[in-house]
């Protein structure tokens, strides 16, 4: 086996507007083969996704290289001029962005994306470039493969865009992948066939890859060799089944302790007889303009109903694409329903948040999927994390500033951070900032989607435990959409399980132990990836349950 | 996508109808506060006030302003844009020839300036920072805060009268050639350059640079895409609002704008026409003038419009 | 020695909290040095502004007449110096207004859309479409000529413009996930232009600023042509290169040395925009 | 001397001539009765004849006339010239010329002379070649008004002018107001000449362009240059000067019935405080006269020599306001564009009086409307005043008590019955006398301060040979098309 990656003491610092050096990447070093996959997990915020670029000899804008080398097939990243660097990516080394929502052209369909790698490197003819990115959507599970790529990127939900970003990484037959989080917003089966198909076009082309990841037992099924990073420097590096049953070093330790939470079972409800705080009623949603009954063209949910009383957790899941976004967005008013009500504390709410009172808007907050989109890229984190405070609260002065470090030391922030703008923030980061500035508001009602999924098993513990801690104090509500069935069982008290756009069924602890029944929700629950290296391939899934829910 | 710029078109145009009206309205009445009727203007120093009166009924001026406009109307619904009071010529007449060398003008400009503007206005924000950047930054302003008038006269002075090399004159009725044509167009067209393109060049830029940022572009970059297509394929079709709304401001000055190149240069356009009827109180040839320039802007502004809606798809599926 | 640079340079900065660039200085300097000029013109003028100081005309540079002498025979730099209150005091404030109205309007049709936008576009749409001949000489003959009305005038006929271009701006902002958020919180019209989309269009509408500037320098001078505007025998530096424009082909500086005016002027202002000083959020100790 | 020169020279024919003047608009027109600028002047005087011509030693000769003649300066009879033609082919008759000269008096013509025209109390036509007009009241300058412009004659019973269809020496070939006018040599012409094949008119508004076109060699003449481009054309060997002294002058008016003007000695005093040398040397770089408050210049055979010559001194004029009380509040005199360099004038002016303690305003207004709405109406403007060819034009239409044109509302019976004397008379001492004595009155008594008369400017190519100034105005009255030709 030949080496194609070699990283030499690489050290990255940036420096923050009034010049202050900050340390990212402190004396990196590791190697990789070709055709093998390195996992790169650890600390959010450890510089993995810096460490991830400056493969392809690319830097963050702040950012630059100190010292240390990065060799690539042979040629050394670092003393190339920039034209050849270009030459390079892309065709010889490609990436798959930490976050898709952000790395796709508002301007440009999908499908004229995917292929632009292959145009700009003229490597095949666009036209078969274009049956091979079919070929990719359908491999990676992804609906209507063959006219997915005609949508513009806002038309697509979030799974569907990571896995269309991956498409558009492996369409050029690369050397090395790099695959920063490419299934934080997928559910668990859409993950495993995404993983299968990751594997397979892999070992196909022999192709390497580094593979950045918080989810332990994705690294399990995918990787050949671990690194563990955390404050810009590896902790331990080892073959995968070292290091997931005997790990070393105390971090790496810590990160596999924090692996799932045991699902503490909640309390049984004291409150039976409260009010719900929140009451779904016979939605019916969807994009495009209404026709004459008011319905939409493109209908998303179909009649979802569902209730959640005060001081209790209602969690989402389903398949990416299902709808659990645009129900967020619909409880949040932002995508009026066509019918259906939506009733917080008693109060029937206008379908458009524009009608709505302002009390209820305080109550009732959204934390959106994608926090590059949703954080202004203007703001400094204290401005976006203040206003809140103050337009809710009215807070001003030390008085806003104080509890600006106090939402910060919540989510696991440093304080320092409060100066910086969410793109000098890692992707881990910049998902804590937004629900911190949800959780400035004060609401009764929290709809989280997917606020865990870049965050490191610890972080993630520690924001788990933060959320619990709140709803104590404060008999907080949450809507917790998410993939990580196993995280949503630990702090939900019922689980409302999606598929294409309907409610299949409401899981309750006291109901059945909690356990799915329906076919769909089985399938589901069975995929969940086990820490156990071999898991994925010796999968062996209900092959009737599969062809009847394949046809996404 | 094409029902929709479609009905977006059509309503444009009834929109377009009711701002024509509200412009004619005002011109109108503006006109009609101006001091001074097109009677005592005609007559000048011999504006006696019987010699008014008497030129004013002569010239059916003395029916009250509202019903004149009324009828004014009525022809306009009819296409018939009126007769000038000054000379007793149709207006459209007046117009039409003049408004098609205007528009000759406007198009050579055009098809100059734009191209180079955006060329400009582009590499400087591929360069930013640079040399370059500034080089450009700094002559496109030193070009704009030269009147227009003195950009004109210099380029008579020198090419005309010092070299000899091109006509002081474009006057365009009786050249031929075509190399002559060219030499009739250049310096006006140079002088027009100057003056619309520095808004382009500058506009162009700074909404390009406002999405080079964007983590698109970054995503580009990591795609192996040059610099050039960074910022020709990712970054310009997002910063292409702005842009066309910038151009489309420019381009609107090339109709009613271009007085002073008319003057010095002598070319027959419509601006100078406007000007005239102004000065004449030529109701009818100024309210032509004005629908004129307003449907040209509003035209313009459409374009533009459409183009900020079809290129932004979020907008387009709005 | 890197370090010791960084510690003794950054304390100074944080002081200041911002960081200027050099140029943008130079730049500030220049337009510092006209608006002083402008008020102090009385004191360091060597003549005034209207005294005709010699027979002879278009005279060239000398040690009396520093920038020679005008079409009339009057001190060139005396005139520059006078003309610095009009062309940067009724510019500066045309332009702020014009840009102020313009910015904010087109924001607002951006954020509120629907009937309002519509209904303030084609107003716009409108007003522009009146020749700015007419509009002068109607305001002319209903209120009179004076600064206020200038300088009203002279942002009326740029706000349309202005609004135009912000309001493409701010449409493509405005479809942004993080303006929803704002929205969402309740926010009113007035963050939401002020804190989530200006800061997003700012570049490209401070670039428009800058050259509107320009504009209106130019226009100012065919304003008082007009008769709305300065009146003489004081004169703006666009008016006083036209009323030399005789001395053109005799390469006299009394049409070189008000351009010069003019474009040290407006160039400064527009680096200034390019170079602005940028605040230092990051004021923690290192 | 150049014109002595000029004529010794052999015309030769040929060319294609180019004029630009300075003002050409929609309002261009080949109506001689309408024409207001130099520009259908032009047009007109190439197209058209006049009964009667004044030439360049401002004498009257025939023209369309054989003869112009009246016993009692009343009834005249006017014997038409033989063997003239239109354009058209059609012969002049004694039917041409009533109908050019009784189209004044309607209004609907919109005469610019309806006010001569109203003593024309009775115009017929005896015969085919003669015609008798009777005036209300004698005028021994009838001749000398038929020389203007305006009394061009035009065939009978026309209504479109659009084809310029007149007995002069040049034919239309296309005429499109506010762009240009081409015109072609009438081969039928009654006189010699003209001799250029063709001749081309349009006007470029701007003075600077139009210098450059003549120096570039685009045209042959730019009318109406700047006096200031005197230096750029005496150092240049491709244009050359044309200077034509006229009467026209620019003026303040004080109107005597209104403040200031209506306290005794302001006008007097303005009149002493205007520095005449300055704005001779420094607005007008030269090309002026210096003038003395009244409208008749030192050329015309009625010139009062023995009038003193105001002087400059601002500390007589100090005293005088300082009696009048109007030193120290603003005092605001309107100026503008329209009435060429009134600003620099005024600029003078008001250095003159910042001296002595005079808070002068100067208030520029719009040239456009500035005939109908300034001139005449405000207390104290400035105005501009063409060359009128006989005084008595020029008192009846400026000075007569109930002139139309009366700035400053002067009013004195004694000058009215003078003026009605003068007019009756045909003997040329004793209206000089009269019209010196005239002269007199008005520069001390009336409310206009007229400091210079000016000259005008044309730049020709000197290829350009026959030129001779007429006192009528520029390019020799405007008749430089007919009687100018190129020059080897
Ligand atoms: N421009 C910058 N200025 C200062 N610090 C920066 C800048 N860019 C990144 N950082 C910091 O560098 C560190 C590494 O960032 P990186 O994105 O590599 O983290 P990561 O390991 O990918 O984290 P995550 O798992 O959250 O995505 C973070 O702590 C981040 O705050
Ligand atoms: N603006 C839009 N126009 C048309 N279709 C859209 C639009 N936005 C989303 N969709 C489609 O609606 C469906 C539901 O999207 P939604 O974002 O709610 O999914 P999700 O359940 O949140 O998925 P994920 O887990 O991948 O985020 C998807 O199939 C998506 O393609
Ligand atoms: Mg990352
Ligand atoms: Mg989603």
């Amino acid at each position: 086996m030949t080496r194609l990656v070699e990283v030499r003491d690489l050290r990255i610092e940036a420096r923050t507007d009034a010049g202050r050096i900050v340390e990212i990447i402190r004396g990196v070093s590791f190697d990789i083969d070709e055709g093998e996959i390195v996992a790169l997990i650890g600390e959010s915020g450890s510089g993995k996704t810096t460490i991830a670029l400056d493969l392809m000899g690319y830097t963050r804008p702040g950012c630059r290289v100190t010292g240390g080398t990065v060799t690539l097939d042979g040629v050394e990243m670092g003393a190339l001029p920039e034209s050849r660097r270009a030459t390079m990516r892309g065709s010889l080394v490609s990436y798959v962005p930490q976050s898709a929502a952000a790395a796709f052209n508002p301007a440009h369909t999908i499908m004229d994306q995917v292929v632009e790698v292959v145009q700009i490197h003229g490597s095949m003819p666009v036209a078969e470039a274009r049956t091979r990115a079919v070929g990719l959507f359908r491999a990676l599970a992804l609906p209507n493969p063959d006219t997915i790529g005609d949508r513009y990127p806002h038309q697509v939900s979030g799974g569907q865009l990571q896995r269309l970003s991956a498409a558009m990484a492996l369409i050029g037959n690369p050397k090395l992948v790099i695959f920063d989080e490419p299934t934080t917003a997928l559910d668990v089966t859409t993950q495993v066939e995404v993983l299968r198909a990751f594997k397979s076009v892999m070992r196909q082309g022999g192709i390497a890859g580094v593979y950045v990841s918080h989810d332990l037992a994705v690294v399990a099924q995918i990787a050949d060799r671990i690194i563990v990073l955390r404050h810009g420097e590896i902790q331990e590096e080892g073959r995968t089944a070292d290091i997931l049953e005997r790990p070393q070093h105390a971090y790496t330790r810590q990160l596999l302790a924090a692996f799932r939470p045991g699902a503490a079972p909640r309390p049984p409800r004291i409150d039976q007889d409260d009010a719900p705080l929140l009451e779904v009623r016979g939605i019916v949603a969807g994009y495009g303009k209404a026709d004459a009954e008011g319905l939409p063209p493109i209908r998303i949910l179909k009649d979802v109903s569902l209730s959640l009383a005060r001081g209790r957790n209602l969690g989402i899941v389903g398949e990416s694409g299902c709808g659990k976004s645009t129900l967020a967005r619909v409880i949040a008013g932002i995508l009026p329903a066509a019918r259906g009500e939506i009733v917080l504390d008693g109060r029937t709410l206008a379908p458009d948040f524009r009608q709505r009172r302002r009390e209820d808007l305080r109550d009732l907050q959204i934390v959106f999927q994608s926090a590059d989109t949703a954080l202004n890229p203007r703001q400094s984190i204290s401005e976006i994390l203040g206003r809140p405070l103050a337009f809710y609260h009215g807070m001003g002065g030390r008085a806003r500033e104080a509890r600006v470090d106090q939402l910060l030391d919540m989510v696991r922030l440093p304080r320092a951070l409060r100066h910086r703008r969410p793109g000098e923030l890692s992707g881990g980061q910049k998902q804590r900032i937004n629900l911190a500035r949800a959780l400035a508001a004060d609401a009764k009602l929290i709809l989280c989607d997917e606020i865990t999924s870049a965050l490191d098993t610890v972080v993630a513990a520690a924001i788990i435990d933060l959320l619990k801690e709140l709803q104590r104090e404060l008999s907080l509500s949450y809507l917790f959409i998410s993939h990580d069935i196993e995280t949503v069982r630990a702090i939900c008290d019922e689980v409302v399980v999606m598929y294409k756009g309907a409610k299949v069924e409401q899981l309750r602890p006291d109901v059945n132990d909690g356990q799915p029944t329906q076919p769909y929700s089985r399938l589901l629950f069975s995929s969940v990836p086990q820490l156990r290296t071999g898991w994925l391939d010796g999968l062996a899934q209900d092959p009737e349950l599969t062809r009847a829910f394949a046809q996404r | 996508m094409n029902s929709l710029i479609l009905r977006m078109v059509a309503g444009r145009l009834v929109v377009a109808l009711v701002t024509l009206l509200i412009v004619a309205v005002v011109i109108f009445f503006a006109t009609a506060l101006l001091p001074g009727d097109v009677v005592q203007i005609l007559l000048g120093q011999a504006a006696t006030p019987e010699a008014v009166k008497g030129l004013r009924t002569a010239m059916h001026l003395d029916q009250p302003a509202a019903l004149r406009f009324l009828l004014w109307l009525k022809n306009l619904a009819t296409g018939d844009l009126g007769v000038s009071y000054v000379n007793n010529i149709p207006v459209a007449e007046l117009i039409g020839n003049r408004l098609g060398n205007s528009l000759k003008l406007a198009a050579v400009t055009a098809a100059i300036s734009v191209p180079v503007a955006l060329t400009l206005g582009v590499t400087a924000a591929i360069l930013r920072g640079t040399l370059v950047d500034r080089m450009i930054a700094v002559f496109t302003i030193a070009v704009i805060s030269v009147p227009e008038f003195l950009v004109a006269t210099l380029a008579v002075i020198v090419f005309a009268v010092t070299l000899g090399w091109l006509p002081a004159l474009s006057m365009t009725g009786d050249v031929t050639t075509i190399s002559g044509l060219l030499k009739a167009f250049a310096m006006p067209v140079i002088t027009l350059s100057f003056v619309i393109s520095a808004q382009m060049i500058r506009m162009s830029r700074a909404a390009v640079i406002e999405t080079l940022n964007a983590p698109y572009v970054e995503m580009a970059l990591l795609k192996g895409a040059s610099r050039r297509r960074m910022v020709l394929r990712h970054a310009l079709p997002n910063a292409l609002g702005p842009i066309v709304n910038a151009v489309a401001l420019s381009l609107s000055y090339l109709l009613g704008g271009v007085i002073i190149v008319e003057t010095i240069f002598n070319y027959p356009g419509i601006a100078k026409l406007m000007l005239d009827a102004v000065s004449t109180r030529d109701l009818p040839l100024i309210q032509g003038c004005a629908m004129i320039f307003c449907l040209a802007y509003l035209l313009l502004i459409t374009i533009a419009d459409i183009v900020t809606i079809v290129s932004n798809p979020r907008l387009r599926h709005a | 020695m890197s370090v010791s640079l960084s510690s003794t340079e950054a304390p100074r900065r944080w002081r200041i909290g911002y960081r200027i660039s050099p140029v943008g200085a130079v730049a500030f300097l220049v337009i510092l040095a006209w608006a002083v000029v402008a008020v102090i013109a009385p004191l360091i003028a060597p003549h005034p502004v209207g005294e005709i100081v010699d027979f002879d005309f278009f005279q060239p540079m000398s040690a009396a007449y520093p920038m020679g002498t005008d079409y009339l025979g009057r001190d060139v730099l005396s005139r520059i110096l006078f003309g610095a209150r009009y062309t940067v005091g009724i510019s500066l404030a045309s332009v702020a207004i014009a840009c102020f109205c313009g910015v904010t309007l087109g924001m607002a049709a951006a954020v509120i859309g629907g009937f309002f936008d519509a209904a303030l576009s084609r107003f716009l749409d409108a007003l522009i479409s009146i020749p700015s001949k007419i509009m002068a000489l109607v305001l002319v003959a209903a209120v009179g000529s004076s600064m206020p009305v200038l300088i009203l005038t002279l942002a009326v006929i740029y706000t349309p413009g202005s609004y135009r271009f912000a309001r493409a701006l701010a449409v493509n902002v405005n479809a942004m996930d993080y303006v929803t958020v704002a929205r969402v919180r309740g926010e009113r019209l007035g963050h939401l232009i002020r804190a989530e989309i200006l800061p997003g269009i700012i570049g490209p509408v401070l670039a428009d600023l800058g050259l509107r500037f320009v504009f209106i320098v130019l226009l100012l001078s065919s304003m008082s042509f007009l008769g709305l505007g300065v009146q003489p025998p004081n004169a703006d530096w666009g008016a006083l290169v036209k009323e030399n424009i005789g001395g053109l082909s005799l390469a006299a500086p009394a049409v070189i040395f008000p351009l010069i005016a003019i474009a040290s002027l407006t160039i400064s202002v527009n680096l200034l925009i390019d170079n602005l000083p940028q605040k230092i959020r990051d004021r923690s100790a290192a | 001397g150049r014109a002595g020169a000029a004529l010794a020279a052999e015309p030769v024919k040929g060319g294609h001539l180019k004029i630009a003047g300075f003002a050409a608009s929609t309002a261009d027109t080949l109506d001689p009765a309408k024409a207001s600028n130099a520009t259908d002047y032009t047009r007109c005087c190439a197209l058209y004849n006049r009964l009667t011509f004044i030439n360049g030693a401002g004498l009257v000769t025939m023209e369309l006339a054989e003869s112009v003649e009246s016993t009692d300066a009343k009834t005249w009879t006017v014997t038409l010239r033989k063997g003239v033609t239109f354009h058209d082919g059609k012969s002049l008759t004694a039917k041409d010329v009533v109908f050019s000269l009784k189209r004044h008096l309607d209004p609907a013509t919109g005469s610019k002379v309806a006010t001569l025209a109203k003593q024309f109390a009775e115009v017929t036509a005896t015969d085919d070649r003669t015609v008798t007009i009777t005036l209300a009241a004698a005028n021994a300058d009838l001749p000398t008004i038929l020389g203007l412009h305006h009394f061009m004659i035009v065939a009978d019973g026309t209504t479109d002018f659009s084809k310029g269809n007149g007995t002069g020496a040049f034919v239309l070939k296309e005429f499109k107001p506010g762009v240009r006018s081409v015109m072609a040599r009438n081969d039928n012409y009654f006189k010699k000449g003209p001799y250029f094949d063709t001749f081309e008119y349009f006007a470029i508004a701007d003075e600077p362009a139009r210098l450059n076109a003549v120096l570039s060699g685009d045209i042959h003449v730019g009318a109406n240059l700047n006096p200031r481009s005197l230096r750029v054309i005496e150092g240049n060997p491709s244009i050359a000067p044309f200077i034509s002294k006229l009467g026209s002058y620019g003026n303040f008016i004080l109107r005597l019935d209104m403040a200031p003007g209506d306290k005794a000695g302001v006008a007097e005093g303005f009149k002493y405080l205007v520095n005449r040398p300055v704005i001779q040397k420094s607005v007008l770089r030269g090309l002026a006269e210096i003038a003395n408050d009244q409208p008749i210049p030192s050329w015309s055979p009625y010139y009062n020599a023995e009038l003193k010559q105001r002087e400059f001194d601002p500390e007589r004029a100090k005293s005088l306001f300082q009696k009048a009380g109007i030193l120290g509040p603003e005092i605001r005199v309107t100026v503008s564009d329209a009435a060429s360099s009134s600003a620099d004038y005024a600029a003078v002016l008001q250095q003159a009086g910042g001296k002595i303690g005079l808070n002068l305003v100067i208030d520029r207004v719009p040239a456009d409307g500035y005939w109908s709405n300034y001139w005449l109406k405000e207390a104290f403007h400035a105005g501009n005043i063409n060359a009128r060819p006989t005084p008595d034009i020029m008192f009846s239409l400026f000075y007569q008590s109930n002139a139309p044109w009366n700035e400053s509302r002067y009013k004195s019976p004694k000058f009215d019955a003078m003026l009605l004397e003068a007019r009756g008379l045909l003997d040329l001492s004793k209206r000089k006398q009269i019209y010196g004595e005239m002269q007199a009155m008005v520069a001390n008594e009336a409310g206009t301060v007229i400091p210079v008369f000016q000259s005008n400017l044309d730049g020709v190519s000197p290829k350009l040979k026959g030129l001779v100034a007429n006192p009528l105005g520029g390019m020799m009255g405007y008749t430089l098309p007919e009687y100018t030709w190129f020059g080897a």
